[in-house]
C-alpha cells in the first residue's frame, strides 16, 4: 500500500496531511497575486478606460460586476465536480474542498447581484426586473444557501459531506434547466424588453480590464478557499498524530 | 488619465452612489471573508488544543492508529 | 421484489386513510391560500384573472411542499424507517411506493379540486383541462424531488423549513413550465410544449430521484 | 458465523472503544454489557451496519458486510431502542407491515399468534396510540415469532418496560432461538431467566 | 412570578439561538416564496407593483404560520409542557413568555427584512415604513392568536395543517388591515385608521389570548 | 397525607379499575405493580392532577387537588415516561430549566452538583440528543437531588434503562427521601435494593 511509486505521485496531495502544508505554502502567494492584479485592474479600469459613450461612468461597475458573476458560476460547477469525486472515490479531502469553496462562491453571487442591482437602478429605472439572467441568478444564490444551510445543520461530518454531496449534484442538474426554463418564461412573458447592451462601447481597454479583475477574483477564490480548506482539515482530523504535531508548533509559536 | 481632478473622480459623474455602493460592498465583504477565515484558523486552532488537553493526548494518538482512511498514501507516515 | 413495494404501498394508503384529517387539511390549506389572495390582494376582477394561474400554481406547490416532511418524519421517529433499510429489497422500490402513496393522497386531491377553484379566480373555462394536466404531470414532479430533499433534512432540527430552502429552487422550473401551460392555453398560444416538457421532467424524476432518495436515506440514518 | 475485529467508534470528540472484537457462533447468546453510556447501542449499530464504523471490520459468514449488505440483512433481525410502532396502525397491522417490508412472510394467521403469544390478545385492533409502554414493547417483540429462520438476532434492551411474566417468556424464547442453532446478541441491565447462562461482552473493557 | 417568566423567555431565546439554522431558514421561506410568485405570475413590473403589498403579507402569514407548530410541539413531545403545568405560577404567565420569544425569534426578522424584498416586487418607496409598521403590529396579533391554535391540535395527528384550517379565519382580519394599510399608503389614502385598527388588535390579543391559550393546553394535555 | 378514594379510570370504553382506595403517609414509599397495560401510568397521572378522573377524588393535606391545584403542586414532584429534556440544551441547561420552571432555585453550582452526583460528571456540555438512554435518564432524574423540600414525589419507571449502580445509587435516594418524612410513590418492574421494602399497591386487585 505504502509503494513509493504512490506516494510520490501527485494523488498523494489528496492525503490531508500532504495537502495541508502544501496548501499553507501556496496561499500566501494565490493572495499577492490576487492582490496585485486587483490593483492592476482597477488601475485599468479607473483610470485607462474611456467614459462610455451611452451609459457614462455608471459603467465601471463591470469591473467587478462581471467578474463576480462569473465566478459565481463556476465556482458551482467547481463546487459539483469535488462532489461527484467524493461520492465516487471516497476521498476526503474532495468534500472538504467543495464545502470550502460554497461561502466565497456565494458571496461572489450576491456580489453580482448586489453590483448588477446598483447599476440597474440608473441604467434600466429599477433595481429589480425579473429578466432571466438575474432571476436564474438569484435561484444560484438560494442553492447555495441550501448547500451551506444543509451541511452546517448536519453536525456529523461524514453525514454532513455526502449530504452535502448530493444536494450539489442535484442542483448542478438543475442549474441548466433553471437557467433555460427561467429564459423561455421571460421571453414569453416580456419579450426584450430587457438586454444587456454591451458589444458597441466595449473598448479593448475596458475588456483588458475585466480580464484582469477576473483573474484577481481566481486568485483571492484559490487564496481563500486553500486558508479554509486547512482549517477544516485539522478539525477533521484532528484525531491523527500529525495534526497534534502541528498543534504543538502552534501553541509554541503563539508563546514565542 | 480620465479624470480632471479628484473630486471629479469621487463623483463619478454623478453616479458615485451606484459605482462606490458596489465596490465599496464588494471589497468590504471581501475583506469580512478574508477576517473570518483568518480568525476561523486561530479559533480552530485554540479550542483543538482545548480539546486535546481536555481528552488527554494518548486518546487523541490512540485513535489515530485506528483512524482507517480511504485514502491509501494517508497511512504512509511514521 | 414486488411484494415489498405492495406492502409499503397499502400501509401508506392505510395511514393516509387513518389520518385523513391531514389529507383534507392539505386540501383546507390549498384552498385558503388561494382564498386568501383577494383578501391580500384586492378583488379586482381583471386582475385577479390575470394572475390566477400563477395562484392556483403557487398555492398547489406550496401545500405538496408543507405536507412533504411528513413524508418520512413519522417512520424516522419510530425506527420504521431503519427497519426498512434492514430490508433486503433495494430501497429505491419501496421509496418508489412511498412517494406513489403521498401522491395519491395529497397531490390527487389537489389535483381534484384546482378546477372548482379557478373557477373561483374567474379563470377562462378553455384553460381548466391544460390546469389540471398541468397539475397531474407538475405535482408528481414536486413530490420525486421533494422526497430526495425530505431525505436528506430527515431528522434535522429545522428540517421542515431547510427543506423549503433546499427544494424550492429546483421547483422553480415546475413552476415556470406549469403556470405558462395555464397561461399560454389562457391566452390562446396553445400549452403543448409547456406541457411536453413537464412531461419529460417528470420521466427524468421517475428515473432518478427514487435512487437519489434512497442514498439520501442510507445517509441520514447513519 | 459473526466476526468482528478491532471495531473503534468514535462519537463527536469522543473515542467510545477500540479495538473490540468478537466472535459469535451458532447457538450462542452474547450479552453485551457495561454501564450507561459505554458504548453497547452504537456497537449493536455497527454491527448490523446502520452505521459506520470509524475503523475495523464487521464480517458475517467470512464476508464483511459492507459488500454483502442484501445477504446478511436477509439473515439479521435488529430491534432497537425505537420499537418502529405507528401510533395509527394497530398491533397487528403493525407486525404484518414490519414482516412484509422485512420479506418475511405477512400471514394475518400466523400474526394474530404471535400476538396473542406475547399477550395481545385483547389489544389487537386498538391503535397502537394508546397501549401502555410495555404492550408497545410488546409488539415489536412480536416479531421474534415470525424470525425463526433469521439467525442473528440482535436486540436493543428488550426487557424494558416488561413486567415480571413477559420478561421471563422472553428469556425462554431467545434461549429457544439459540437451542435451535440461532444467535442472539442483546443488551440489557436486568437479570432475566435464561436457560443458559449468556455469554457476556463488557464494551467496558475496550473503552478508551 | 416573575422568575418562570424569564426562565422560560431565557430558556425559548437560547433554543432559538442554538437551532437558528430554523430562525434564518423561516427567514428563507419567506424570501422565497416573495421571489416564487414573479414566476408564477409573471415578471411585468406594473402588476408587481400592484399585487406587492398582498403578496408581502401573506407571505408574512404563510412563514408565521409554518413556524406556529413548533412553539409547544417540542415541549409537548418531551415532557416539559407536562412539567410546566405542574408548575405553581399561573399558566398565561409563561405562555405568554414562550409566544413573545417566538415573535421575537420569528416576526422581527419577517418585518426586518420585508422593506428589501418589497424593493425586489418594486413597491413604493415612500410605503416602506407603512409597511414595516403593519407588519410589526400584525405579526404579534398571529403569534398570539396562532398560539391558542398550535395549544388546541397539539398531538393531533396533522397537526400542523389543521392548526392551519384554526387559525386562517383568524389571521384573514390582520391580513385585510395589514395589507391594506400598504396599498393606502401607495395609494395615497393614508394608513392612520388601518394601522389604529391593528394596534386595537394587538392590544385585545395581548390581553387576552394567553389565557385561552393556557386553558387549551391544561386540556391538550389531559 | 395522600388520600386516594374510590378512584376509576376509563380508557376509551375499557374501564381500566375501579373503587382504587389508598393513603400515603409521611415516610412512605409505595410502589405501585401490575402487569403491564393494567393502568399504573394511568393512576399516576390521575394522582398528579394531569388527567381527569371517572370517578373517585384524590386530596392532599385533606383537600380535593382539583381545588387548590397550586399548593398540591408545590409540593410534589412527578416525572412521568417523557424525560421532559429538550435535545439542543445540555443536561445543565435542561436541569436549571426544569429547576426553574418549576419554581425551585435553579442555582447553577447546586445543579452541577447534583448532575456530577447523578453520574454526568463528563456530559455536563454535551447537548442532550447524543446522551445515551441510560444518560438521558439520568438528567431528569437529577431534579430528585434539588428538590427535597417537596414533600410528594411520583415516579414513573425510574429505572428504565439504568445500569446497576444506578439503580443502586437512586433506591438509596428514595429511601432516604422517605427516611426524611417525605413520601414516593413509584412504579417499576424491577428490583431494586431499597432500604425498607416498599408497601405494594397491586392495581390488578381492582382491575375490571
Ligand atoms: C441584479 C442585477 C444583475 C444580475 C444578477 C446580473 C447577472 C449577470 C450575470 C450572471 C452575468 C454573466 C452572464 C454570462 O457571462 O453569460 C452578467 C454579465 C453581464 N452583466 Fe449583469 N446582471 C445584473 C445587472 C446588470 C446590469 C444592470 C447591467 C448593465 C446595464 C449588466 C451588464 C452586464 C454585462 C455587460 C455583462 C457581461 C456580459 C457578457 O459577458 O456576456 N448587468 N450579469
Ligand atoms: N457528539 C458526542 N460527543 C461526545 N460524546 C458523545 C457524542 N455522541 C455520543 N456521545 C457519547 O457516546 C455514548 C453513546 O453511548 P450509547 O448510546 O452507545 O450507550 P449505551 O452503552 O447504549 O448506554 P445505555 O446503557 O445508557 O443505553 C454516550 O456516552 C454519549 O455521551
Ligand atoms: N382507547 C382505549 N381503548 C381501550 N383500551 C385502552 C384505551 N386507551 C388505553 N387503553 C388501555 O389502557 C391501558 C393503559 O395502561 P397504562 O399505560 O396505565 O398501563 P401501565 O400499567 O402503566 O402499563 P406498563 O407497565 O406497560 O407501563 C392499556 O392496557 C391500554 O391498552
Ligand atoms: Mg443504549
Ligand atoms: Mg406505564
Amino acid at each position: 500500500m505504502n509503494s513509493p511509486e504512490r506516494s510520490r505521485s501527485l494523488f498523494r496531495f489528496a492525503a490531508p496531511h500532504n495537502f495541508y502544508p502544501l496548501a499553507g505554502r501556496l496561499a500566501p502567494w494565490f493572495a499577492t497575486a490576487a492582490l496585485v492584479l486587483t490593483v492592476a485592474g482597477l488601475w485599468l479600469g479607473f483610470f485607462v478606460a474611456p467614459t462610455d459613450a451611452t451609459q457614462g461612468e455608471v459603467y465601471r461597475v463591470i469591473f467587478i460586476h462581471v467578474p463576480a458573476a462569473w465566478m459565481s458560476m463556476f465556482v458551482y460547477l467547481v463546487m459539483a465536480f469535488w462532489s461527484a469525486v467524493g461520492l465516487v472515490m471516497n476521498t476526503r479531502l474532495s468534500f472538504i474542498m467543495s464545502q470550502a469553496l460554497a461561502p466565497t462562491g456565494a458571496m461572489f453571487c450576491f456580489v453580482a447581484l448586489w453590483t448588477g442591482a446598483l447599476w440597474g437602478k440608473p441604467t434600466w429605472g429599477a433595481y429589480w426586473v425579473w429578466d432571466a439572467r438575474l432571476t436564474s441568478q438569484l435561484l444560484l444564490l438560494f442553492l447555495y444557501f441550501g448547500f451551506i444551510a444543509l451541511t452546517r445543520a448536519i453536525e456529523d461530518p461524514r453525514r454532513a459531506d455526502r449530504a452535502g454531496a448530493i444536494i450539489a449534484l442535484v442542483g448542478a442538474v438543475n442549474v441548466p434547466i433553471i437557467y433555460f426554463s427561467v429564459q423561455w418564461w421571460n421571453t414569453l412573458h416580456q419579450g426584450a424588453s430587457v438586454s444587456l447592451n454591451k458589444a458597441p462601447s466595449m473598448a479593448t481597454t475596458m475588456l483588458l480590464g475585466m480580464l484582469v479583475m477576473a483573474i484577481a477574483a481566481w486568485m483571492y477564490t484559490i487564496a481563500v478557499v486553500l486558508w479554509r480548506a486547512r482549517s477544516m482539515i485539522l478539525e477533521r482530523e484532528r484525531h491523527t498524530e500529525w495534526v497534534g504535531a502541528v498543534l504543538e508548533r502552534e501553541a509554541q509559536g503563539g508563546r514565542a | 488619465m480620465q479624470w480632471e481632478s479628484w473630486s471629479a473622480f469621487w463623483n463619478m459623474g454623478g453616479a458615485a452612489y451606484f459605482v462606490w455602493g458596489s465596490y465599496g460592498v464588494t471589497f468590504a465583504l471581501m475583506a469580512l471573508e478574508l477576517v473570518l477565515v483568518l480568525r476561523r484558523r486561530k479559533d480552530t486552532i485554540t479550542r483543538l488544543l482545548r480539546w486535546r488537553r481536555a481528552v488527554g493526548k494518548d486518546s487523541a494518538r490512540g485513535s489515530a492508529k485506528e483512524g482507517g482512511t480511504p485514502v491509501p498514501a494517508m497511512e504512509s507516515e511514521t | 421484489m414486488l411484494s415489498t413495494f405492495l406492502a409499503v404501498l397499502r400501509r401508506d394508503l392505510l395511514l393516509a386513510w387513518r389520518g385523513r384529517a391531514d389529507v383534507l387539511v392539505t386540501l383546507a390549506f390549498f384552498v385558503i391560500v388561494v382564498c386568501l389572495f383577494p383578501f391580500g390582494v384586492g378583488a379586482e376582477p381583471n386582475q385577479l384573472r390575470a394572475i390566477a394561474p400563477g395562484v392556483l400554481w403557487v398555492a398547489a406547490l406550496l401545500a405538496c411542499l408543507l405536507s412533504l416532511h411528513r413524508l418520512f418524519a413519522q417512520d424516522h421517529a419510530d425506527g420504521t424507517l431503519e427497519q426498512l433499510l434492514l430490508s433486503s429489497e433495494p430501497a429505491a422500490l419501496w421509496v418508489a411506493a412511498k412517494v406513489l402513496a403521498f401522491w395519491l393522497s395529497t397531490g390527487l386531491p389537489v389535483v381534484a379540486v384546482a378546477p372548482g377553484l379557478a373557477l373561483l379566480l374567474d379563470l377562462e373555462q378553455g384553460a381548466l383541462p391544460v390546469l389540471v394536466l398541468s397539475l397531474a404531470l407538475g405535482t408528481p414532479i414536486l413530490g420525486l424531488l421533494g422526497a430526495v430533499g425530505a431525505a436528506l433534512t430527515l431528522g434535522l432540527r429545522g428540517g421542515g423549513m431547510l427543506l423549503a430552502l433546499l427544494v424550492l429552487p429546483l421547483f422553480v422550473p415546475v413552476l415556470i413550465f406549469g403556470a405558462g401551460a395555464v397561461e399560454a392555453e389562457a391566452s390562446g398560444t396553445g400549452a403543448a410544449a409547456h406541457l411536453l416538457l413537464l412531461g419529460g421532467g417528470l420521466a427524468g424524476a421517475l428515473a432518478l430521484a427514487p435512487w437519489a432518495c434512497a442514498a439520501a436515506l442510507r445517509i441520514s440514518t447513519d | 458465523m459473526l466476526e468482528v475485529d478491532d471495531l473503534a467508534c468514535l462519537k463527536g470528540d469522543r473515542l467510545l472503544f477500540r479495538g473490540l472484537a468478537f466472535r459469535l457462533q451458532a447457538g450462542e447468546l452474547l450479552r453485551v454489557a457495561g454501564p450507561n453510556g459505554v458504548g453497547k447501542t452504537s456497537l449493536l449499530r455497527l454491527v448490523t451496519g446502520l452505521a459506520l464504523a470509524e475503523a475495523g471490520e464487521v464480517r458475517w459468514q467470512g464476508c464483511p458486510i459492507r459488500r454483502d449488505r442484501e445477504a446478511f440483512h436477509r439473515e439479521l433481525l435488529y430491534l432497537g431502542h425505537a420499537p418502529s410502532i405507528n401510533d395509527l396502525l394497530s398491533p397487528l397491522e403493525n407486525l404484518r407491515f414490519a414482516c412484509a417490508a422485512a420479506g418475511d412472510g405477512s400471514d394475518e394467521e400466523a400474526c394474530t399468534q404471535a400476538l396473542v403469544r406475547i399477550g395481545l390478545a385483547n389489544q389487537l385492533d386498538l391503535p397502537a396510540r394508546v397501549l401502555s409502554q410495555g404492550q408497545r414493547r410488546r409488539v415489536g417483540l412480536a416479531r421474534l415469532f415470525l424470525s425463526a429462520r433469521r439467525a442473528l438476532w440482535v436486540l436493543d434492551e428488550p426487557f424494558t418496560a416488561l413486567d415480571v411474566k413477559a420478561v421471563a417468556d422472553l428469556a425462554q424464547a431467545l434461549s429457544d432461538h439459540c437451542a435451535g442453532g440461532g444467535m442472539v446478541m442483546l443488551t440489557t441491565h436486568q437479570d432475566a431467566p435464561f436457560a443458559v447462562a449468556p455469554r457476556v461482552l463488557d464494551v467496558g473493557a475496550y473503552a478508551c
